[in-house]
């Protein structure tokens, strides 16, 4: 079946625009770039329906061997590609909502300078990604982890010659080697006690031992995958890079930040499902913290006012939604969720990106406003996503999001009433956004695009990274006093995204992933729906009366309760917390005790020694160096001597 | 101990009818081309100067034999030596015919033989590469002379020559190597013997008609190309150029020694003619079969010299020839006589043979010296590696194709 | 018999290696090395190394001396004077050399016993035909490499020499 | 005609110690001489004691392989004869001395 082929595409797309993007032609590289992803995606199509995975097909894993990469010992670790319900899943996803961005960035990024090497990063991206998705053994799953995290720093860092961004990017960095960290003692202790890596050994092995209900082995694998997870999936504690990485540009936060990467955290737990079934408690850790990540983040979207931020937390708080799912025990309700989240989370983003397009960089939405008559299918676009989110029933959110509820009913009833409560918030502030941006009248001074945007981006649209030095919100629009529609190519994407976020909702993945995750059985009681499918229209009615009808009501709200606004504006004061809690002490360890007493005196002191040492000997050797021929054959004569005399006289040859 | 005194005997004999021959080749080569040029040539020194390079050898040592001041003595005398040795060494693993067989004679008490010997010094079994070998060392005596002489004539000279000797030399290697290919042996009797019979009844079993037709063929023409640039010959004589570089290398030597290099040069022509007639045109093996009689053609061309000769001595238009011509046709007639007698004809037929092909392939030396105009030097090298070697080794390749096919 | 023909032809390529070594002027250093050659290509003979005799004459003597005659008449170098300043190797090398040979000698003496001698004609599998059997099937990998060794020392030697083009 | 004076065949242990002599003179000649040209003859006089040496062990040993080291030998030789003298050629074009003793830029 040729799997290699799949993520091989996007990387001789990466390689090509790599190493010679800067040679090329802007047509060149859109056609190289999306075109190895679409190539990618068709491949994906032929391959499943290859497989019968549309024909109810594929109940087994279809397995490709490649070479045997590490041979230890007992550890036999090989390349090996496998392809599963789960992964066509995820591969569908991954390619084709990576193609339509892809082409949506041909617009988006049109006027950016360093255009060849983002859709580079994007294809690099896109071939890591697939690597997780395909790679039959932890080792090349935990490959294509770390090579996304590369590569979303390297997006999120895309405009490298802002701080924020570059900030943004070390932050989402060094908290995801956090998790990374925990993963990789994962895959160690999954070496240790199943001496393989190898996704089918390892879960039959489990498979064979009970499950634990006291802490034990398998839990602590669990909970350091979940670790993991938490720092690729902006889970609590480990959510607070995700908010900044919004620095990269639009589409890199809709694919990578919303649609697929973040979605590899909820993939690798439902991967590793087994283990988290045989460990009971680590099971209920997933649950509490995605129910609290996705109550806390929809908290925090109530309030601000950037717009990506706002979308941002939703993902935050939907991945929350996808962890409940998984926590207790709805995995395939978990990936359902991931798929229309990618649908209508990319599509918010998309959306989002063209408004910003729209607005000439404008990302806060109190400059926003009065759109609808400017952008009306970018509007309509993302009142679907809206509708989508908001768990409107019928739509795909709802589909998902529902399933998802009625497993935590099952699971713990508070839990059904906290996540019915944060669908209702997550209506709401997605109607705020939706309402601030479209609504009311244009907020934005005239010019202003063309002020802040135009200037750079005419003067360097086609030489590289400057084109942003003075462009905080990295978007050099190209200017335009008043707000108008995205060309073509970024609101066909939008189309298509609007129509799968709609009818996403009846694509049945959790019956298609059968084979894989059993449907656990217990009819649901039908009022479960209802009560969510309310508190989604509830929310959006809200929002429409705070934000349409009466925009004074917020106001007063935030004044009553100026304190618990402020610390919700200002996310809980997380940052902080972490910042003095364990930034500063380490940077204060590192100045005193790492660089001070042992990197000064200690290795310093080792290493000069050693050239003072290598200096000395030097003084004494370099008389031999004289520079006469002859003076260096007389000692190759000594030496020659010294030799024979040894083995002649003193017993080497005998 | 036997085996020495033969070999000294046959070295003699050797040594002899080669230096002579060498003296009378120059002879013929002034013939000839005297009459390619309409001109008689020699012949104030016996009739039709036959006696011409006698009187040139003798000039040549009764000359003063003087050394230049400004010159390298010890190379400067060396240098012909050199050149000389070289040319004379190969020789020696040249096979003249088959083996030769003398029934024992008793002279007085002394009885010699019988002996049984081959007709040639040594039969070395990788005679081939000995020649090239020693043809290679060959440029020294060409270099040496011209360095050493300390002239810039002859530095130039020397310096062409041993360029245009190294540059040669791979070409006729390559050239040389083609019917050793598909001969599959390095001594020139093996190669010989695997030349004899006939194709067809007719064609012989020559190398040159062996094979796919037209590259052995190729081989002998690159072979023979090659050979001439070797020996400085015409149209490769740029080394002895006389008149842009005054004689090149040997400007400076007077006397015998200038005759050395003459010799050594006509010397190694020798030698290349008898290689190309051993490798490439079947040795001695006759141009036809013995049931067609070939074994009394060479009585028939004597008798038929003896008739001419006769004829013209008739003729009163040629009164200097009355005496000379009918001794030609009586020796003529001898020799045809000779050749008739079974004993001596199975050893004098192959020797005919031999030397017949040997001084055809000279006669093309001095034919071509009368016909072509001299090459100028870049034209030479030019030449050299651009087409006679790409074209050697594409041949050595086709042929070792047929021959790793067949 | 053979010794004879060993003890001369050790003879000549000893004397003229000396020559090698003594002679002032470049050429006549050549023209001992030739000699040297000569006289191991007659041992090789002796050896039983018929091709390898050959190869020596053909390759060593016909070529690559003739390229150092060239060069010295190329560049036209004189006879050497003497040495301005000397270097210690210069004093430290003869004993060392000595004491080189004398081990070397001994220990050769001493681990090769005298009954075995060298009879010409005995080792017979130095003729071309085996040779070339060994090349082209044992060795055919060094053997293309060195081909592409040489290939790039021509192209070496031509970027080198070549007049510089301005 | 009276025997010679001289054993029949020559011993082994001959060939070696010739090639010794010939690899230390080859030496002698790296070290005194201070022609460039002189010097790099001397290096082929000892690899033609050295190939003196494989010949004389394939006898030795009866086996062919020596042969063949000694060949390739040979061409490396000739490779770093040509490309030897072509620098040769470049230093004298450049420095127009061939003494390596005036050749030691490199040092200091």
């Amino acid at each position: 079946m040729q799997l290699w082929l799949i993520p091989l595409l996007p990387f001789v797309g990466f390689a090509l625009n790599g190493l010679l993007g800067r040679r090329l032609s802007k047509p060149v590289v859109n056609l190289i770039a999306c075109g190895s992803v679409l190539l990618s995606f068709l491949w994906v199509l032929k391959t499943l329906s290859g497989l019968g995975a549309f024909s109810g097909g594929l109940e087994e894993p279809y397995r490709e061997h490649y070479f045997t990469w590490i041979q230890s010992g007992a550890l036999n670790i090989s390349a090996d590609f496998a392809i599963d319900r789960l992964t066509s899943v995820m591969l569908l996803i991954v390619t084709g909502i990576g193609f339509l961005i892809h082409v949506y960035a041909v617009g988006y990024m049109a006027h950016e300078g360093g255009y060849y090497r983002f859709f580079a990063y994007l294809n690099l991206f896109m071939f890591f990604m697939l690597i997780l998705v395909l790679g039959a053994n932890f080792l090349l799953l935990f490959i294509g982890w770390e090579g996304v995290g590369l590569c979303s720093y390297l997006l999120i860092g895309f405009y490298f010659l802002e701080k924020f961004a570059t900030d943004a990017a070390n932050k989402a960095f060094i908290v995801n080697r956090i998790g990374d960290f925990g993963f990789s003692l994962a895959v160690f202790l999954v070496v240790i006690h199943f001496g393989s890596l190898d996704f089918a050994t390892v879960f039959d092995k489990v498979k064979a031992m009970p499950v634990e209900t006291s802490a034990g082995w398998i839990t602590a694998i669990a909970l350091l995958l979940l670790v993991g997870a938490t720092g690729k999936s902006a889970q609590i504690p480990l959510y607070v890079w995700l908010p900044d990485a919004m620095a990269g540009p639009t589409p890199v936060s809709a694919l990578i930040h919303a649609a697929t990467m973040v979605t590899a955290g909820v993939y690798m737990v439902a991967r590793s499902s087994q283990i988290f079934l045989h460990a009971y408690g680590a099971l209920t850790v997933v649950a509490l913290v995605g129910l609290a990540t996705a109550f806390f983040a929809a908290t925090i979207g109530l309030t601000q006012f950037d717009i990506k931020k706002v979308y941002a937390y939703s993902t935050v708080s939907q991945l929350g939604y996808m962890f409940l799912g998984l926590g207790t025990g709805a995995f395939s309700a978990g990936i359902f969720h991931v798929m229309t989240h990618a649908f209508f989370k990319a599509l918010l983003f998309l959306g989002a990106g063209s408004v910003i397009h729209a607005c000439g960089g404008e990302q806060d939405m109190r400059k926003m406003g009065g759109l609808r008559k400017y952008a009306p299918i970018t509007m309509w676009t993302l009142a679907c996503a809206t509708l989508a989110i908001a768990g409107v029933p019928g739509l795909s959110g709802a589909a998902s999001k529902d399933l998802i509820l009625e497993s935590a009913y099952e699971f713990a009833p508070w839990m059904y009433w906290v996540g019915v409560f944060t669908a209702g918030m997550t209506a709401f502030y997605v109607t705020r956004a939706f309402c601030m941006t479209f609504f009311g009248e244009y907020r934005g001074a005239d010019g202003h695009g063309s002020a802040e945007g135009h200037g750079p981006a005419a003067a360097h649209d086609d030489h590289g990274q400057a084109a942003h030095v003075d462009d905080p919100h990295g978007h050099g629009g190209h200017g335009h006093g008043t707000p108008h529609e995205s060309p073509s190519v970024m609101w066909i994407p939008l189309a298509i995204l609007a129509l799968l976020s709609l009818g996403g909702g009846f694509i049945n993945v959790p019956k298609f992933l059968e084979p894989i995750f059993p449907l656990h059985e217990g009819e649901s009681a039908a009022w479960l729906e209802y009560v969510a499918s309310a508190a989604g229209l509830l929310g959006i009615a809200l929002g429409y009366v705070c934000y349409v009808v009466a925009p004074a009501i917020p106001a007063s709200i935030a004044s009553t309760f100026s304190g618990p606004y402020r610390w919700i504006y200002n996310k809980y004061f997380v940052d902080e917390l972490y910042d003095s809690a364990v930034v500063q002490p380490t940077i204060d360890g590192s100045r005193s005790l790492l660089w001070r007493a042992i990197d000064a005196a200690g290795i310093d002191g080792l290493v000069n020694g050693t050239g003072e040492t290598a200096r000395g000997i030097g003084g004494i050797l370099k008389h031999l160096q004289s520079g006469l021929i002859r003076s260096y054959a007389a000692w190759v004569v000594v030496g020659s001597i010294l030799l024979i005399a040894y083995a002649g006289f003193l017993g080497g040859a005998k | 101990m036997n085996f020495f005194i033969l070999a000294i005997i046959k070295a003699a004999v050797v040594a002899f009818i080669l230096l002579t021959a060498l003296a009378y080749l120059q002879w013929l080569e002034r013939k000839v081309l005297a009459h390619i040029q309409l001109r008689v040539g020699p012949r104030r020194v016996g009739p039709h100067g036959l006696l011409q390079p006698l009187a040139d050898v003798v000039k040549l040592i009764t000359k003063e034999d003087m050394v230049p001041s400004h010159v390298n003595k010890v190379f400067y005398l060396l240098a012909p030596f050199i050149a000389v040795m070289f040319a004379l060494i190969p020789i020696a693993v040249i096979p003249f015919g088959t083996d030769l067989t003398i029934p024992a004679i008793t002279v007085g008490g002394v009885t010699i033989g019988p002996i049984h010997t081959a007709m040639e010094l040594t039969d070395l079994n990788i005679g081939v590469l000995f020649i090239l070998g020693i043809s290679g060392l060959g440029v020294y005596g060409v270099a040496l002379a011209g360095w050493a002489s300390n002239n810039k004539y002859s530095l130039l000279g020397g310096l062409r020559s041993s360029a245009q000797m190294i540059s040669y030399e791979l070409p006729m290697a390559l050239a040389l190597a083609t019917p050793l290919l598909a001969l599959n042996s390095l001594s020139f009797r093996t190669i010989v013997n695997s030349q004899s019979g006939f194709i067809w009844g007719f064609i012989p079993r020559w190398t040159i008609f062996q094979g796919p037709f037209p590259f052995m063929f190729t081989a002998f023409l690159l072979f023979l190309i090659a050979a001439f640039a070797e020996t400085n010959r015409v149209p490769f004589d740029l080394p002895e150029a006389e008149n842009e570089l005054v004689a090149g290398f040997h400007t400076e030597y007077g006397s015998m020694k200038f005759a050395a290099f003459f010799m050594a040069e006509y010397c190694n022509m020798v030698t290349v003619s008898c290689v190309a007639t051993l490798l490439f045109l079947g040795g001695w093996h006759p141009l036809f079969p013995a049931q067609y009689g070939s074994n009394f053609l060479p009585p028939l061309i004597f008798v038929g010299g003896a008739l001419l000769s006769f004829m013209h001595a008739a003729s009163p238009a040629r009164p200097f020839d009355k005496f000379t011509l009918p001794v030609v046709g009586v020796v003529s007639l001898g020799l045809a006589g000779i050749f008739l007698i079974p004993q001596l004809s199975a050893l004098l037929l192959p020797l005919f043979w031999f030397c017949a092909k040997a001084l055809t392939v000279l006669f093309v030396y001095i034919w071509i010296r009368g016909t072509l105009p001299r090459f100028r030097y870049d034209q030479l090298m030019h030449f050299a590696w651009t087409f006679l070697f790409p074209a050697a080794v594409v041949n050595l390749f086709l042929v070792g194709l047929w021959v790793a096919l067949t | 018999m053979d010794a004879l023909l060993f003890m001369i032809f050790a003879a000549v390529a000893v004397v003229c290696g000396l020559n090698l070594v003594l002679q002032t002027h470049p050429i006549s250093s050549a023209l001992s090395l030739v000699g040297v050659m000569a006289a191991l290509a007659a041992l090789y003979l002796l050896l039983g190394g018929e091709f390898i005799a050959a190869a020596q004459l053909v390759v060593y003597a016909g070529a690559i001396m003739v390229l150092f005659i060239f060069v010295i008449m190329l560049l036209n170098a004189g006879t050497e004077h003497k040495a301005l300043k000397g270097s210690w190797a210069k004093y430290a090398g003869v004993p060392l050399l000595v004491a080189l040979l004398g081990m070397v000698a001994y220990l050769v003496q001493r681990m090769s016993p005298p009954t075995e001698n060298v009879v010409f004609g005995e080792f017979r599998k130095g003729n071309p035909v085996e040779i070339g059997h060994a090349l082209f099937t044992t060795y055919l990998l060094p053997f293309e490499v060195t081909s592409v060794l040489i290939l790039i020392a021509i192209l070496g030697a031509i970027v080198l020499a070549r007049k510089e083009i301005e | 005609m009276p025997p010679l004076p001289i054993p029949a065949a020559a011993p082994l242990s001959w060939y070696l110690t010739l090639s010794a002599v010939l690899f230390a003179l080859g030496v002698a000649g790296f070290l005194f001489r201070r022609n460039i040209i002189t010097v790099f003859m001397s290096i082929e006089l000892m690899l033609n004691a050295v190939n003196l040496t494989f010949i004389t062990f394939s006898y030795r040993l009866k086996q062919v392989d020596g042969h063949i080291f000694s060949f390739f030998v040979m061409v490396v030789a000739a490779a770093e004869a040509a490309v030897g003298l072509a620098i040769i050629l470049t230093v004298f074009k450049n420095r127009q001395t061939l003494e390596i003793d005036e050749l030691n830029s490199l040092k200091n």
